[in-house]
C-alpha cells in the first residue's frame, strides 16, 4: 500500500517486525507494525509463542497440584494467582480459613504487588530509556522482599505456599519484625524510584499523552486494573467485591485524568504506597497464633459438582479463575482470565497514530506477563 | 475420572429479586433457566435467542452490563460445548453468568464481537481450543496455536496428553547431545 | 624545517596506527573466530521471525532531512576539534573567528527549527 | 450486514439485524484445513558445522597450545549472553544479572541481539510455535557460541512436559552445552553453569578452533 505524499514522492510502507526475541516485548510477544516512515499505521499482535496449557494439565492434577501451574501461569505475583485459585476450590469446597492464615495470605500477596511494580517500574524506565538505573533500583528493592518470601514460603518466585483452607505451613516466628523491616525498607525504595522517575521531564516528555484510552471504550475492551484506572474510573476489585479480609483494611484508590502512560505508571506507584499502607494494618491487627488450617480437611480434597468465577485484584487487573467441578478430585475444566490478554486487546487502539518509538512504551505501560498473556 | 462417576450440579433455584428477575423482565419471550452459582446467578439460554440476550444485557439501562468479564468454553462431550459469558455492570455492580449449549455435531454460535470488543480474542482462542465456530467473527484465526494449525483442538477432552518421550542428551550419537565436541 | 618535519611524523604516526587497529579490528576476528557459513546465518534479524517485505522500499523523505542536518553540525564540530586544541597559543582573532563561524551555524540551526524539519510531521 | 448474510448458516437467523449493529469489516475467512504433519519440518535438530579457524592451518603445530589458551581465556572470560527470556525463568535471569547476584564481575553482558552474542541462555519453556525461532536465532550467532539450557522447562518440557504444544527440551533442536537444573534455578546455580560452561571452554579450547 503506498501512501501518498504532499510532494507526489509516494513511499511504500514497511513492515517492522517487534519479534517474540526483542528486549521490549517483555518476554515472547510479537508485533508486526506497519509503519509510514515513523508513524504506525497499523499493528498486528501475535500472541501463543509461550501457550504451555497450563489449563489443559490443570484437569489432570487434583486441586493441590494445580497450585503450582498456578504460580507459574502469573509469574511476577505468583502470590495472587495462588490466592484467587485457592479461594475459587474455598468457595466451591466450602472451606472456612482461619483468621491467622487470612492475615498471611493477605500480606504475602499485597506485598508480591510491591514486587511485581518494582519489575513494572524497572522494564518501564527501560523502554523510555533510563537504561538500567530504574532496573538496578527495581531489583534492588525486590530481593529484599523476595528474602522475606523465602524465609515464609522457602523459594524465591514458585512459591505454591497457599493450600485450599489456608496455608501449608505457619508462618516464623519474627515474622511480623520482618514484615515491618520490609515494610521500611519498602518506602524507601518507592521514594527513591518516585524521586527518579515522576518529576524527570524526559520521563514525563515520552510518557504524558501516549497511548491514551478513553473510559468508555477501556470497559468495552474489557480492561481492567491499573489501565482501566488510569483513566478515571475509581475501579477496584478489592473495594468492589472485598474477597478475603481486604473489608477490615482502609486504604484509597489511586485514579489518573487521562489514562495515557504516565497515568498507569503513577497509577501503580501509588497503588505500591497503598500496598505498604494494607500490609503495616495488617501486620497490626494479624493475631500471634492460632490454627492456619480448618480442623477436618480432608486428605484428598474433593469439591462438590458445580461452577464459580473468583476473581482478584491482581497488579495487572481482574484476574479470574472459571472452575468447573463435576465432583471428584480433579478439576473438570479450570479457565484463567488474564488481565494481560484483555488488557492487550487495546493494544492497537492505542498506539495507532503514534511513533514507533512510542509503541514500545505503549506496551510497556500495559505491563504484560507472557506466562498469564499465553497461559 | 471417568465420565460415569461425574456427577452435574444440583439446580439451585436463584433468591428471588436477583438478575435472573430482571432478565425475565425485560426480555420476557425467551425462556432462561435460571440456577444460582457459588458467587453468581447463571442463565442457561438457548443458541437460537442468545444474540438477543447479549445485545439487550448491554443495551437495556436496567441491566446495563457494559463490561464482558470472561469467555469460556467448556467440553462435556456427549452433552455438547457450553459457551459461558461472564458480565458486570459498573452502573449496578451486579454479575450475571450467561451460558449456551451447543451440540457436540455443530458447534455454531453468533460472534460477541461486535457487542463487546472485548470478545475478540476470547473467541478465537475458544474457536482454536474447542473447534466452535463464531458466526460473524471478523478474523476467526487460531490465535495460541500457530495460524495454520486448525484442526487440532488441545482442549477437547477426547485429545490425549502427550507421551514423554527419551531425553535428547541420553541417547548416544545424538549430535544434540554431545555438541561440546566438535566431532575429529 | 626540522621541527616542521617532526610535527608532519607525528601526523604520518596518527595515521598509520589509527588504520592498524582499524585493520587488527577487522582481521582479527576473520583469522581467530572458526567460520561456518550456514543459510540461516545470512538471513536479516528480526527478532527471530523470516524477514517480512522487501529490502528495496522507498524511504521516507524526512529522513534525508535529518541526514542533512546531522552532517553539517558533525563537519562544524570537525573544525571545532582543531581550534579547541591549540586555542592557547593561537592568539584572540581565531577566538572571533570561531564565534563567526559558530554563528553562522547556529542561524542554521534556527531557520530549520522555524521551518519545522525538526519535528516529525 | 451483507457479511451476516453470507455466513448465514442453517439456523434461524431469523429477527432482523439490529442496525446499531457495528459493520463488520473483513469477512470471516473459511479456515483452510491444515494439519499437524507440517510441524515436523519446523521442528528438525539444526545443523551444526563447528567451523575451522584460519590461525590453525596457518599456524604451526607449536605456537598453537599457546594461541588456544590465551583465545579460549579470552572467549571464556567476556561471554556475552543473548537476552533470550522466555518465561519465569528470565525473571530470575535478569535477577542474576542485576546488582544483587552481578554477573558483570565474570565479564558477562547481556546483549540483546544475536550477532554479537556468544552464549545463548535459553530461559524458560520452548514451545512448538517458538521453536523455528529460537532455531533461527542459534543460526545467527556467530561461532564460536554455546547454549546453556536454564531450567526443567528448556532441559526437558518441566512442569509442562505432558502438553503436546510444548517441545519436551530445547536440545530436540539445538545442541546443548550445560543444563542448569532447576524450576526456576536459583541465581546461584545460573552462576554456577555459567562457571560450569567457562571450565568447559577452557577444557575443550584445543577442539573449538
Amino acid at each position: 500500500m503506498t501512501v501518498e505524499q504532499e510532494q507526489g514522492l509516494e513511499t511504500l510502507e514497511i513492515n517492522v517486525n517487534m519479534g517474540p526475541q526483542h528486549p521490549a516485548t517483555h518476554g515472547v510477544f510479537r508485533m508486526v507494525l506497519t509503519v509510514d516512515g515513523e508513524r504506525v499505521v497499523d499493528l498486528v499482535p501475535h500472541i501463543g509463542y509461550l501457550h504451555r496449557g497450563a489449563e489443559k494439565l490443570s484437569e489432570n492434577l487434583d486441586y493441590r497440584q494445580a497450585i503450582g501451574l498456578q504460580d507459574r501461569t502469573e509469574y511476577l505475583a505468583a502470590f495472587n494467582a495462588e490466592l484467587c485459585y485457592v479461594m475459587a476450590v474455598e468457595k466451591l469446597a466450602g472451606l472456612e480459613v482461619p483468621e491467622r492464615a487470612q492475615y498471611i495470605r493477605v500480606i504475602l500477596a499485597e506485598l508480591n504487588r510491591i514486587t511485581s511494580h518494582y519489575m513494572f517500574m524497572g522494564a518501564f524506565a527501560t523502554d523510555i530509556g533510563v537504561f538500567g538505573t530504574a532496573f538496578t533500583y527495581g531489583f534492588r528493592e525486590r530481593e529484599y522482599i523476595q528474602d522475606l518470601f523465602e524465609e515464609v514460603s522457602g523459594d524465591r518466585m514458585m512459591y505454591a505456599y497457599f493450600r485450599p483452607g489456608g496455608v501449608a505451613w505457619d508462618a516464623p516466628d519474627n515474622f511480623k519484625e520482618r514484615v515491618r523491616w520490609v515494610c521500611r525498607q519498602t518506602r524507601v525504595g518507592i521514594s527513591d524510584i518516585d524521586g527518579l522517575l515522576t518529576t524527570n521531564e524526559v520521563f514525563v516528555a515520552r510518557t504524558r499523552g501516549i497511548g491514551a484510552i478513553s473510559s468508555q471504550k477501556a470497559i468495552d475492551y474489557g480492561l481492567s486494573g491499573p489501565v482501566l484506572r488510569a483513566c478515571g474510573l475509581k475501579v477496584d476489585l478489592r473495594r468492589e467485591e472485598p474477597y478475603s479480609i481486604y473489608d477490615r483494611f482502609d486504604f484509597d484508590i489511586p485514579t489518573g485524568e487521562r489514562g495515557d502512560s504516565f497515568d498507569r505508571y503513577w497509577v501503580r506507584l501509588e497503588e505500591m504506597r497503598q500496598s505498604v499502607r494494607i500490609v503495616e494494618q495488617a501486620v497490626e491487627q494479624m493475631p500471634d497464633s492460632g490454627p492456619i488450617l480448618p480442623e477436618k480437611l480432608p486428605r484428598r480434597l474433593r469439591c462438590p459438582p458445580g461452577e464459580v468465577y473468583m476473581r482478584a485484584e491482581n497488579p495487572r487487573g481482574e484476574y479470574g479463575i472459571y472452575l468447573v467441578s463435576k465432583g471428584g478430585d480433579k478439576p473438570y475444566r479450570l479457565k484463567v482470565r488474564s488481565p494481560s490478554y484483555c488488557n492487550l486487546m487495546a493494544l492497537k487502539e492505542m498506539t495507532v497514530g503514534h511513533y514507533v518509538a512510542d509503541a514500545v512504551v505503549v506496551l510497556g505501560s500495559i505491563d504484560i506477563v507472557l506466562g498469564e498473556v499465553d497461559r | 475420572m471417568s465420565p460415569e462417576e461425574q456427577q452435574e450440579a444440583p439446580i439451585v433455584p436463584p433468591p428471588p429479586g436477583s438478575v435472573a428477575d430482571l432478565f425475565a423482565a425485560v426480555l420476557p419471550d425467551v425462556k432462561f433457566q435460571a440456577a444460582q452459582g457459588a458467587l453468581d446467578v447463571i442463565l442457561t439460554v438457548d443458541r437460537e435467542d442468545l444474540r438477543r440476550v447479549l445485545r439487550a444485557a448491554k443495551d437495556d439501562p436496567r441491566l446495563d452490563f457494559k463490561y464482558l468479564r470472561c469467555l469460556s468454553g467448556v467440553d462435556h462431550m456427549e452433552a455438547g460445548v457450553e459457551v459461558v459469558y461472564h458480565l458486570y455492570s459498573y452502573t449496578h455492580k451486579h454479575n450475571v453468568t450467561i451460558k449456551a449449549r451447543l451440540p457436540q455435531d455443530d458447534p455454531r454460535l453468533p460472534s460477541a464481537t461486535s457487542i463487546w470488543r472485548g470478545a475478540d480474542w476470547h473467541e478465537r482462542e475458544a474457536a482454536e481450543m474447542f473447534g466452535i465456530f463464531f458466526e460473524g467473527h471478523p478474523n476467526l484465526v487460531p490465535l495460541l496455536l500457530p495460524e495454520d494449525m486448525t484442526d487440532h483442538h488441545p482442549l477437547r477432552k477426547d485429545s490425549p496428553l502427550a507421551e514423554i518421550e527419551e531425553w535428547q542428551a541420553e541417547r548416544a550419537g545424538l549430535a544434540a547431545g554431545e555438541a561440546g565436541e566438535a566431532e575429529e | 624545517m626540522q621541527e616542521l618535519l617532526d610535527n608532519y611524523a607525528a601526523v604520518f604516526l596518527a595515521g598509520i596506527l589509527g588504520t592498524l587497529l582499524v585493520l587488527t579490528a577487522i582481521l582479527a576476528s576473520r583469522f581467530l573466530a572458526p567460520f561456518s557459513r550456514s543459510p540461516g546465518k545470512s538471513t536479516p534479524y528480526e527478532c527471530g521471525m523470516l524477514p517480512i517485505g522487501r529490502v528495496r522500499t522507498q524511504m521516507q523523505v524526512r529522513y534525508y532531512l535529518f541526514a542533512i542536518l546531522f552532517l553539517i553540525f558533525d563537519v562544524e564540530a570537525v573544525f571545532i576539534f582543531p581550534w579547541v586544541v591549540t586555542f592557547v597559543g593561537v592568539g584572540q582573532a581565531a577566538f572571533y573567528e570561531m564565534a563567526l563561524f559558530i554563528g553562522i551555524l547556529f542561524g542554521g540551526l534556527v531557520y530549520a527549527w522555524k521551518k519545522g524539519v525538526l519535528q516529525w510531521r | 450486514m451483507e457479511v451476516e448474510k453470507a455466513a448465514a448458516t442453517a439456523t434461524p437467523e431469523a429477527e432482523a439485524k439490529a442496525p446499531a449493529e457495528v459493520a463488520v469489516e473483513a469477512a470471516p475467512q473459511v479456515m483452510p484445513k491444515r494439519g499437524v504433519e507440517i510441524e515436523a519440518e519446523r521442528l528438525r535438530p539444526v545443523q551444526v558445522e563447528p567451523g575451522k579457524a584460519l590461525y590453525r592451518q596457518v599456524l604451526p603445530g607449536v605456537l598453537q597450545v599457546p594461541a588456544d589458551l590465551v583465545i579460549a581465556a579470552a572467549r571464556k572470560s567476556s561471554l556475552w549472553p543473548m537476552t533470550f527470556g522466555l518465561a519465569c525463568c528470565a525473571i530470575e535471569m535478569m535477577a542474576t544479572y542485576m546488582s544483587h547476584h552481578d554477573l558483570d564481575r565474570f565479564g558477562i553482558v547481556p546483549w540483546a541481539s544475536p550477532r554479537q552474542a556468544d552464549v545463548m541462555i535459553v530461559a524458560g519453556t520452548v514451545t512448538k510455535k517458538m521453536a523455528p525461532a529460537v532455531k533461527l536465532l542459534y543460526e545467527q550467532m556467530p561461532n564460536p557460541k554455546w547454549v546453556i539450557s536454564m531450567g526443567a522447562c528448556a532441559t526437558n518440557g518441566g512442569p509442562y512436559t505432558r502438553y503436546d504444544r510444548v517441545l519436551q527440551g530445547v536440545d530436540k533442536i539445538i545442541p546443548v552445552d550445560v543444563y542448569v537444573p532447576g524450576c526456576p534455578p536459583r541465581p546461584e546455580a545460573l552462576m554456577d553453569g555459567l562457571i560450569a560452561l567457562q571450565n568447559k571452554i577452557m577444557e575443550e579450547r584445543k577442539k573449538i578452533g
